[in-house]
């Protein structure tokens, strides 16, 4: 057989992947703080005020990095619930169920960042836009996720129904927003639309990217440190995290 | 065909009988569609041109909390008893039998509440039109309902809160079929055509009476196991 | 035939059994034994392919059993702690409907027929929920004479029925053996059938 | 039916699924399920002929008057104009200035005759789609004018 | 940089409450994240060989 074949099946194993998630924390926490440092130094000392919504325009460093991920971490969780699905191979459904509440949480601070921005802009904590309202319902799926996993005792028949809800959501996400979006339209329109792109400034793009960056390396972080606890819960009468995981 | 048809016809009439044995519960979804429908001009008030606007958002809602009412019991008893494992084991395609308990649960849940539609509707002082369209739309709308509310009722077969937990699954996955069957009612309230909306809802019940039974099939093994 | 290589099974984070094989050729059959909760209904239902192993591979004539599910499940028949009966419907009408859910048509005669051999005589039209444990166990065993299966999978079809019932169902057993048929059980008495196997988990 | 045989079948089936919900979904897009057409894609000869479609903008001010029950306004995106006919009752939000979306035909004399108009809900709201149409136009103006 | 003043800084031209209350929002939610996984991993550990005594 060829080797890279090998290799793949060798840290799909949870014995293996357990202490290489060890040696990769620490560069994704350097990364993060990093990363963040920037992006903070960036969005509050090196970005320009804004013309049209002065200091305020600033929340959104914070907001679209956390609505990116947040959607972001969806499609990955519906990638690992795939495999888990079509290869039964059991490190992918704990990287599924690990990467669950870091989405819900960037999903629940997208829809609190995005009010906070909402009210001075708008006048309005929440309307009922298309994005707002697709997103809310992209935080109940986590929630819908984290519900059926924590309800089901056994840690492989959680996987494979947590599996099958997340794909079957992945597939609604875009029918959800596409429905919710002509649903808005026919009646009457939010004040403010968020299509109309402000021709943003090089820096407040730059600042943006690297946040989101930031946001990134942090939920890889917090994906592995999870996987982690998840693999000793469920492997703990293993013989090799008696001799190993717990130096 | 008959591969198809005969194991289907059995697995329906099967779950028609035992509906026809619970009458109570045959009786308690179409309760509390017309109880939900008529208790919230009783909350909102009796303004005409008000109910009149708001009624496809009302009826489209209280059909769909009354389907979601029997939705946990489409394989709870069977799964209790053991039913399911036997239908399981069938040599008949499982996938099969469970598209006719889907399809029984949608003549028992769907198909009443789709015929008093217009009834209530008449309350809301909706045109002869507007009855038409909301009747199709339910039509149309309500074995999606029971279609992806059964991928949920499989997911959660013999969990702890089962209940609210499938509220919690579905409700959002029931969104599109929400706007897209009130929509068409509120289109045509407007004068707009129907054919768009009408269009989206067909294709969401094709999609999920192919794929919903089958996601479902795969939901009972897993739960079964 | 059906043979069972290196199975493993594991509930929650305990191992039930592990490595565990065996053949059972037709005309046997198979005792397994073991105490409560050692995993006898657990290889029982690994066995229908309504569980999965861990490991381990089944064949029914030299086929995996998840691979032509439907031609295996022709030849099997499984019946289960759980009566698989509606409470509010009658003998004639559960039995009818299962089969009828399997594919066969059976008419009321002959359903009527076979419950009466298990001694249900006058019992046919009264809903289940009338009926008492051992009643409602005979009913469910009455499946093995209107089902025509090569392969029976038991698990303790001799609880709650009374010596009579005991022995007609020993009766029918052997008679499935002479036909060539294979068939699994669990079970805590010791049983008088020829040409068996035991297995202790 | 052999395995594979089935697996085929059900690969079609799942095939000419898709394939209708598809259509559906076109079939939506085609019947102007969302969109409305702004005057100056009416302008730019984008809109259909001899059939059915929706206009959005603003009432212009000033433009509204009436023959009998018959009313002309110009419907505006500030940048290029369409006049509406309608026969029937305006509805009640109805206002110069505020935002209109009318459903109706261009016949062979070039003008729209509208079969519905609707006002919007909110009189503070604006379509998405017409402010961005107005932005749009705005934008098109500052640039052209220096 | 384009802050006067520290009071400045801090009132971000009147929407200090809002830009404050999402940055802050933000890093409460990602610092009590990897302080909430620290505690489940010691509750985890701390379970392990008690488990191995106990066997």
């Amino acid at each position: 057989m060829n080797a890279p074949l090998i290799n793949w099946y060798k840290f799909s194993s949870p014995a293996t992947f357990y202490p290489l998630a060890a040696k990769l924390i620490p560069w994704f926490t350097a990364a993060t703080i990093l990363l963040a440092a920037v992006g903070l130094w960036i969005s509050f000392f090196v970005a320009p005020t804004d013309a049209q919504q002065g200091e305020g325009y600033r929340i959104i460093f914070v907001h679209v990095a956390a609505s990116w991920m947040s959607m972001f971490i969806y499609c990955v969780m519906a990638f690992w619930s795939a495999m888990c699905l079509s290869f039964n191979a059991r490190l992918s459904g704990m990287m599924a169920s690990a990467l669950a509440p870091t989405g819900a949480m960037f999903a629940f601070l997208s829809l609190l960042t995005g009010s906070l921005w909402g009210k001075p802009m708008w006048g309005a904590w929440w309307v009922w836009d298309a994005r707002l309202t697709s997103q809310l319902i992209l935080f109940f799926l986590y929630l819908g996720f984290i519900a059926l996993q924590s309800a089901i005792d056994d840690p492989r028949r959680a996987d494979k129904a947590g599996a099958i809800l997340s794909l079957v959501g992945v597939i609604n996400v875009p029918i959800i927003y596409f429905s919710v979006q002509w649903w808005n339209t026919l009646h009457q329109g939010a004040s403010v639309s968020m299509t109309k792109s402000p021709s943003m400034a090089q820096t407040m793009l730059w600042g943006m990217l690297i946040m989101a960056l930031a946001f990134w390396a942090y939920s890889i972080t917090m994906a592995l440190l999870r996987v982690r606890c998840i693999i000793l819960e469920r492997e703990m009468t293993n013989e090799w995290v008696k001799k190993n995981a717990l130096e | 065909m008959s591969a198809f048809f005969v194991p289907f016809k059995q697995s329906v009439q099967r779950d028609l009988l035992l509906a026809a044995r619970h009458k109570t519960e045959l009786i308690t979804a179409l309760f509390f569609f017309v109880i939900v429908v008529n208790l919230l001009p009783l909350g909102v008030g009796p303004d005409p041109e008000l109910l009149r606007k708001i009624a496809p958002g009302i009826l489209w809602i209280g059909a769909l909390l009354a389907t979601l009412l029997g939705m946990q019991r489409m394989f709870a008893p069977d799964h209790a008893d053991g039913t399911l494992e036997q239908m399981a084991l069938s040599p008949q395609s499982f996938t099969v039998l469970v598209a006719g308990k889907i399809t029984a649960h949608w003549l028992v849940a769907g198909v009443p509440v789709v015929l008093m539609a217009p009834l209530l509707g008449l309350q809301f002082d909706l045109s002869a039109r507007s009855l038409w369209v909301l009747t199709l739309s339910l039509l149309l709308g309500t074995p999606v309902l029971s279609l992806i509310g059964s991928v949920g009722a499989a997911l959660t077969l013999g969990v702890r809160g089962g209940g609210v937990l499938l509220s919690l699954l579905i409700l959002p996955l029931y969104i599109p079929a929400l706007i897209f069957g009130a929509g068409a009612v509120e289109a045509d309230l407007a004068g707009l055509s129907i054919e768009g909306h009408m269009s989206l809802l067909a294709a969401l019940a094709v999609l999920s009476a192919f794929f919903g039974p089958w996601v479902t099939t795969f939901a009972l093994r897993i739960a079964l196991e | 035939m059906l043979s069972v290589t290196q199975l493993t099974c594991q509930r929650g984070e305990r191992v039930l059994f592990e490595g565990l094989n065996f053949e059972l050729p037709e005309a046997q059959w198979l005792h397994v034994c073991g105490a409560n909760g050692c995993g006898k209904t657990s290889l029982l239902r690994i066995l229908t392919g309504l569980a999965e192993p861990v490991s381990g591979t089944i064949s029914w004539n030299g086929t995996a059993i998840g691979e032509k599910r439907e031609v295996f499940h022709e030849d099997l028949l499984y019946l289960g702690h759980q009566g698989a009966l509606k409470e509010e419907l009658t003998p004639l009408e559960n039995l009818t409907l299962s089969l009828g859910m399997e594919g066969y048509t059976r008419g009321p005669k002959d359903v009527a027929e076979a419950l009466h051999q298990f001694g249900l005589r006058g019992r046919e039209h009264l809903p289940v929920r009338f009926l008492s444990a051992g009643q409602r166990r005979r009913v469910l065993l009455t499946r093995l004479l209107l089902r025509p299966a090569r392969l029976w999978i038991l698990d303790e079809p001799f609880t709650a029925l009374d010596v009579h019932a005991v022995a007609f169902l020993t009766e029918k057993i052997s008679a499935h053996l002479e036909t060539q048929g294979t068939v699994v059980l669990t079970s805590h008495q010791p049983l008088t059938l020829a040409h068996g196997q035991a297995i202790t988990l | 039916m052999k395995p594979r045989h089935k697996r085929m079948v059900l690969i079609l089936a799942a095939l000419a699924v898709l394939g209708v919900a598809a259509m559906l979904v076109l079939n939506a897009f085609r019947s102007n399920l969302v969109f409305f057409y702004t005057p100056t894609q009416i302008a730019n000869g984008e809109a259909p002929h001899n059939k059915p479609f929706r206009i959005g903008g603003l009432v212009k001010t000033g433009t509204l008057h009436r023959d009998g029950v018959t009313a002309y306004f110009t419907v505006t995106d500030t940048s290029k104009d369409t006049i509406v006919k309608y026969t029937g009752i305006l509805p009640d939000l109805f206002r110069e200035g505020r935002g209109v979306v009318a459903e109706g035909r261009i016949g062979d004399d070039g003008q729209f005759t509208a079969s519905e108009v609707l006002a919007k809900h909110d009189e503070n709201y604006m379509p998405p789609e017409a402010k961005s149409a107005v932005d749009q136009a705005q934008q098109a103006m500052k640039t052209l004018k220096p | 940089m384009h802050w006067n003043s520290l009071n400045d800084f801090f009132a971000m031209g009147g929407y200090g409450l809002y830009v404050w209350g999402s940055f802050g929002a933000c890093a409460l939610g990602m610092l009590i994240e990897p302080l909430l996984l620290r505690a489940r991993r010691r509750a985890i550990v701390a379970r392990v060989p008690a488990k191995e005594l106990m066997e």
